[in-house]
């Protein structure tokens, strides 16, 4: 796993060893499934105005035009032309649409993975409503097939498929849990035959915020609740989902889905975590040709529902509070009173960022662009935006709920050396519950 | 015999009749009078193929006036002449059959030419007088 | 045959049969692929679908806050280009004959001099779209051939419609013929570019109004 | 010019005599000079040049015609001013006017051609039928394409009057059984006037007849052989209903307020727009009125295959053809094409799907 450049000088990963051409078929035929009459309508709509750029994080913190959402789309969309559009058998005759090179996949690579968190906040700003995150998601498949894609996300996806996560194997998810249990003091349900709640988790929660493990207990219990942890499916962060790894989307989904389904519960509770939410609660029903057997909701939709049923109480914070809108959970997600709601729960008095709720900027490390380190110089470029948002807002506290987030923000700080701690949600209720 | 022969209302609302052009020609008519003056021989100003409304001429018409001169001529058709009230412009309006308006002219200088009497005629007139004249003698002679 | 009979007869008729023949191609050719819609419930209280898909439509029709500065331009001169465009066409009284002659339907026009004012604003927001594009990097990289042609050939029609109606430049027939000479260039092209957005942007919108809507976020 | 040797008299002498002075001269001529928008001040030149021109030999050949053209040539020539117009030329064959007949006419042709070679003007009104060796139209047992070749021959020019002339006319007009031509397709040699109509203006027809015997050579032409002083703007734009047009006024039918009140005929099918003549200024019998102000549409007859514009009654801005069942096959067939490609483009997808996932059957 060297790192390689094209011929103009960017950097690239290939993953697998094909044939060039093979690689560039894989890619082509990846794209060429995800043709349906939705892409198909977004991708003849295009006006070319520009006005996505202007929504970008990317292409705002560095005025690059390449980071133009659209033109992150190009080999797509040339795909689309030349293979599954209207005119492609005409285009493909008359050479009108010449074929995508391998070496312009190669250059894509880094807009299509590093420069895009599939925010979707070029979404709200096209004009002929064009969901260009959607198109990008759909793009990271093909380019999954043909073994484009950074080192660092496929090095994710080899450690979910074989461990069914990519923070721990599912073997040792029982003893993390208990003894973080032991270590905060809490009774924390997990393999339970049968319960009502089936309570997921999120990487960083396994790893660097493990607290969230017995914070999420914590609530749970004093609810009063039937539920359970469960090592059979524990991981909702879905790496696949990201990659544009269908398979491994479809099977990290179903670890979960099922699991619940196996242990009777009415509830999905997936963690604080955003794409998880995505994943789960909007894409899962496309392997269950249904509606899915289980209710799935995300953890800042739980503590809603229990601060507003009474099930628990909390102690008023009497502070000032900034809240970070997680795209996937809020923009994408439509989750988006329930943070604040809680929040006043909380006392917190609400200082919103100048761009917030659905037209937030996103932190700048979705859409696994945190995890990939080549994005490491853009992703802190976008971290300004937020930055100097929230010191406009000028809140005692800084608020999200996505662990995702919470680490691009850390990073982020920590990078540029800002003083500011960003708090979860869930510490927060869990740290302030009343008797 | 008014102006109106050549435009007759089709209808009682036609669109605004003075449309400006009268105004135009006699800026017109003043710089050519102007040249004029300064010695220069200027050719006329041609009204009958010009997109005038009723109420247009009607408005040049008056706004020129009438001067000291005016005159009939009698030759394939009436024609009217007349100095306008300023003097060097002159009218000139020719008939054809049915006393309708076949051409009509603003014609500068000291008078138009269709006034003056032409060498051929003049000679021809000559040539006719003097033959009068002479069977005239005869007949005299012949009664004497 | 002159140029104005050619213009009018073989030249419009073939130019309209390929747009039609385009257009449905293409609208067909798109929107019978595959939908894959997601089957996941909807947010509770979420909009039915049909609303959804209105409520994507209309919500385009002006750029949220944030995006306003940035693209106040391109909003404002797309909607002069779009009303002047749609006045010239739909408004002018030849125009509206024409299309009664296809379809026999008609409306009202209005005064032709207002329409040609209107024709002139509606070049003027054309070329400052263009100086526009040229001008951003951003829309440099983006634009293709055709964003050029799709906008040549939108001017045409309004340069020499505007030519015609001034009676500049040549006999009113020739300027008449190069007119609809250049609407029937803009109608065979209309299919095979981006002007096809007339047709699809109410798709677009709507479907992501639908996946918006489904989630109860925002369009 | 063409100064015959001392024989034939001077218009001027020859008017003299009869008491004309050179005032009517004048006079004439400042009204052909307006008429014809020759250059201000151009008229005394113009007297000028008619005095001292000889009387010009006209020989008149009537083809496939209505005699439309000389019923309105002699329309106007009462006395007075237009009337000179006969003392300008000598008329030395016309079929309707002149008082010979049979081979007493026939003979009367041939002499004047024969006196005045290279010099006499051939007029002609009506098309020219050229199918089966011009058979469908014959005088003196001579098929006109035959008289019109031998009569031109020797001409100093061709003055096609009438759209028949000029442009094949209601003859040529769809589906042309004679094979009907107009006179500049047929003679290709000679200097050629058309003065078009249904028929022409008579000021137009004496004007330029006036034009050629007095500066003896063309007037200015269009594109068309039209001369421009007659056909150079369009009825529109010299129509007094022109600012109906602009202020978006239209009659919509022949009895409705708006024809009532003098609105533009444009949606009735006036093709004034399209159609180059004087009738807005000159206007017709005397200058009494014309098509429009008598409240129908122009039915643009000075220009060229004006029968075959899809219909008098249809405005100028609908298309020539009726598009309605091209249109819906063309729509039917982009259906059926625009779902044959999404069919093709569903299969391709689904090869793949099985290519990538050989044991998954069913998913879409």
């Amino acid at each position: 796993m060297t790192a390689k450049t094209t011929a103009s000088g960017v950097p690239y990963d290939a993953q697998g060893d094909m044939a060039d051409k093979d690689r560039r078929d894989a890619a082509m035929k990846g794209f060429v499934r995800e043709f349906g009459a939705v892409a198909a309508a977004h991708l003849e709509a295009c006006v070319r105005c520009g006005m996505c750029a202007e929504a970008c994080h990317f292409y705002v913190a560095t005025g690059e035009p390449a980071y133009t959402p659209i033109n992150k789309l190009q080999p797509f969309e040339q795909a689309y032309h030349r293979h599954a559009g209207p005119f492609a058998p005409i285009y493909r005759l008359f050479g009108v649409v010449p074929s995508v090179t391998l070496e312009k996949l190669e250059e894509w690579e880094r807009l299509i993975f590093d420069a895009c968190t599939l925010c979707g906040r070029c979404t709200l700003a096209c004009p002929m409503g064009i969901d260009i995150a959607e198109l990008i998601k759909k793009a990271r498949h093909g380019m999954f097939k043909a073994g484009l894609i950074p080192d660092r996300l496929q090095l994710m996806d080899r450690t979910a498929r074989a461990w069914g996560s990519p923070a721990t194997p599912a073997d040792d998810f029982a003893d993390i849990v208990r003894e973080v249990g032991e270590e905060h003091g809490v009774d924390i349900k997990v393999d339970r035959e049968r319960a009502d709640y089936l309570v997921t988790v999120a990487p960083a929660e396994l790893t660097e915020h493990t607290k969230a493990l017995a914070d999420a207990a914590k609530i749970f219990n004093k609810a009063g609740l039937d539920w359970t942890y469960h090592s059979e499916g524990f991981e909702a962060s879905n790496i696949g989902y990201l990659n544009g790894d269908t398979e491994l989307q479809e099977k990290m989904t179903r670890k979960i889905i099922d699991c619940a389904v196996k242990i009777g519960a009415h509830t999905l509770v997936l963690p604080e975590c955003g794409h998880a939410y995505g994943a789960a609660r909007w894409e899962a029903a496309r392997w269950y040709n249904d509606k899915l057997p289980v209710r799935v909701i995300h953890m800042t939709e739980f503590l809603q529902e229990v601060v507003a049923s009474g099930k628990i109480k909390v102690k008023p914070v009497g502070q000032t509070a900034s809240f970070h809108d997680p795209c996937q959970l809020v923009r994408r997600g439509g989750v988006m009173n329930a943070p604040r709601d809680v929040m006043a729960a909380l006392g917190l008095e609400m200082r919103e960022l100048e761009n917030n709720r659905a037209l937030t900027w996103c932190c700048g490390g979705g859409g696994g662009v945190v995890s990939n380190t080549r994005a490491d110089p853009i992703r802190y470029k976008a971290f300004e935006l937020k930055k100097r948002e929230v010191e406009a807002a000028g809140a005692d506290r800084f608020v999200t709920a996505c662990g995702q987030c919470r680490i691009t923000l850390d990073l982020g700080a920590k990078h540029t050396k800002w003083d500011r701690k960003i708090e979860n949600l869930l510490e927060l209720v869990a740290d302030n519950l009343a008797d | 015999m008014t102006t109106q022969a050549l435009h007759p209302s089709v209808s009682p609302q036609e669109p605004p009749r003075l449309t400006g052009m009268s105004e135009a020609v006699l800026a017109e008519v003043a710089a050519r009078l102007a040249e004029v003056v300064a010695g220069a021989s200027v050719p006329p100003i041609d009204l009958t193929a010009m997109p005038l409304t009723s109420e247009d001429r009607a408005d040049l018409e008056q706004r020129l006036g009438r001067g000291e001169v005016f005159a009939t001529v009698e030759s394939a058709g009436r024609s009217q002449i007349w100095e306008t009230q300023f003097s060097g412009v002159w009218f000139v309006r020719h008939f054809g059959e049915n006393d309708r308006i076949a051409s009509e002219c603003i014609e500068f200088g000291a008078a138009p030419e269709i006034l003056f009497s032409h060498r051929a005629d003049m000679s021809a007139a000559a040539r006719r007088l003097a033959a009068a004249l002479q069977s005239a003698d005869a007949r005299e002679k012949t009664d004497h | 045959m002159t140029l104005l009979e050619f213009a009018r007869g073989p030249a419009l008729q073939v130019a309209m049969i390929i747009f039609v023949l385009g257009a449905t191609w293409r609208f067909f050719g798109a929107l019978l692929l595959p939908w894959r819609l997601a089957p996941a419930e909807p947010r509770k209280g979420a909009l039915s679908p049909i609303a959804a898909a209105f409520k994507g439509v209309v919500v385009k029709m002006w750029p949220h806050k944030p995006f306003q500065k940035a693209g106040m331009f391109t909003f404002v001169n797309g909607y002069i280009l779009h009303f002047g465009l749609a006045i010239v066409v739909f408004l002018f009284a030849p125009h509206i004959l024409f299309i009664k002659g296809l379809t026999g339907l008609s409306w009202p026009a209005l005064p032709n001099n207002l329409v040609y004012t209107v024709g002139v604003v509606t070049m003027a927001s054309l070329v400052a779209g263009l100086v526009h594009r040229l001008r951003s990097p951003v829309l440099r990289l983006i634009s293709r051939f055709d964003d050029y042609l799709s906008w040549l050939l939108t001017l045409l029609p309004v340069l020499t419609g505007l030519l015609a109606a001034a009676h500049l430049g040549a006999r009113y027939e020739t300027l008449l013929a190069v007119h609809i000479l250049s609407i029937c260039t803009f109608l065979i092209w209309f299919p095979f570019g981006k002007l096809m957005h007339a047709f699809m942007f109410v798709f677009s919108r709507a479907m992501t109004g639908v996946r918006m809507g489904q989630r109860g976020a925002e369009l | 010019m063409p100064q015959a040797p001392k024989l034939a008299p001077t218009l001027g002498e020859l008017l003299q005599e009869r008491g004309v002075s050179r005032r009517a001269f004048l006079k004439y001529a400042s009204y052909l000079s307006a008429v014809m928008a020759l250059p201000a001040g151009s008229a005394s030149a113009l007297a000028e040049g008619l005095a001292n021109a000889r009387r010009q030999s006209v020989i008149w050949l009537s083809f496939q015609e209505c005699t439309g053209c000389t019923e309105s040539l002699t329309r106007s020539f009462s006395p007075t001013l237009e009337s000179l117009i006969f003392d300008l030329i000598s008329l030395d064959y016309h079929h309707t006017l002149q008082a010979a007949s049979g081979e007493a006419a026939e003979k009367a042709r041939e002499a004047a051609m024969a006196e005045n070679k290279g010099k006499y003007v051939v007029v002609v009104d009506g098309a020219v039928p050229t199918k089966d060796g011009g058979l469908y139209s014959t005088i003196a047992g001579v098929s006109n394409l035959d008289m019109l070749k031998a009569t031109a021959k020797d001409a100093m020019a061709v003055i096609a009057v009438g759209t028949c002339a000029a442009f094949g006319g209601i003859p040529k007009a769809r589906p042309n059984p004679t094979g009907a031509a107009a006179i500049d397709e047929i003679i290709t040699d000679k200097p050629i006037i058309n003065i078009p109509g249904c028929p022409p203006i008579p000021e137009a027809m004496a004007g330029v007849v006036s034009y050629l015997v007095s500066f003896v050579k063309l007037p200015e032409l269009d594109h068309l052989r039209r001369p421009k002083a007659f056909f150079g703007e369009t009825i529109h734009d010299r129509c007094y209903r022109r600012p109906f047009y602009e202020r978006g006024l239209f009659a919509e039918g022949f009895d409705d307020a708006g024809a009532r009140q003098g609105w533009c005929l444009y949606k009735v099918g006036c093709k004034g727009p399209v159609t180059y003549n004087a009738c807005a200024t000159l206007k017709w019998n005397g200058g009494v009125s014309f098509p429009i102000q008598s409240g129908h549409g122009c039915l643009g007859c000075s220009e060229p295959d004006f029968w075959d514009q899809g219909g008098f009654y249809r405005p100028l801005s609908t298309n020539l053809r009726d598009m309605g069942p091209a249109l819906a096959g063309a729509a039917l067939a982009g259906a059926a094409l625009g779902a044959g490609a999404a069919w093709a483009s569903r299969r391709h997808q689904e090869s793949y799907q099985r290519e990538q996932n050989p044991n998954e059957g069913d998913k879409k």
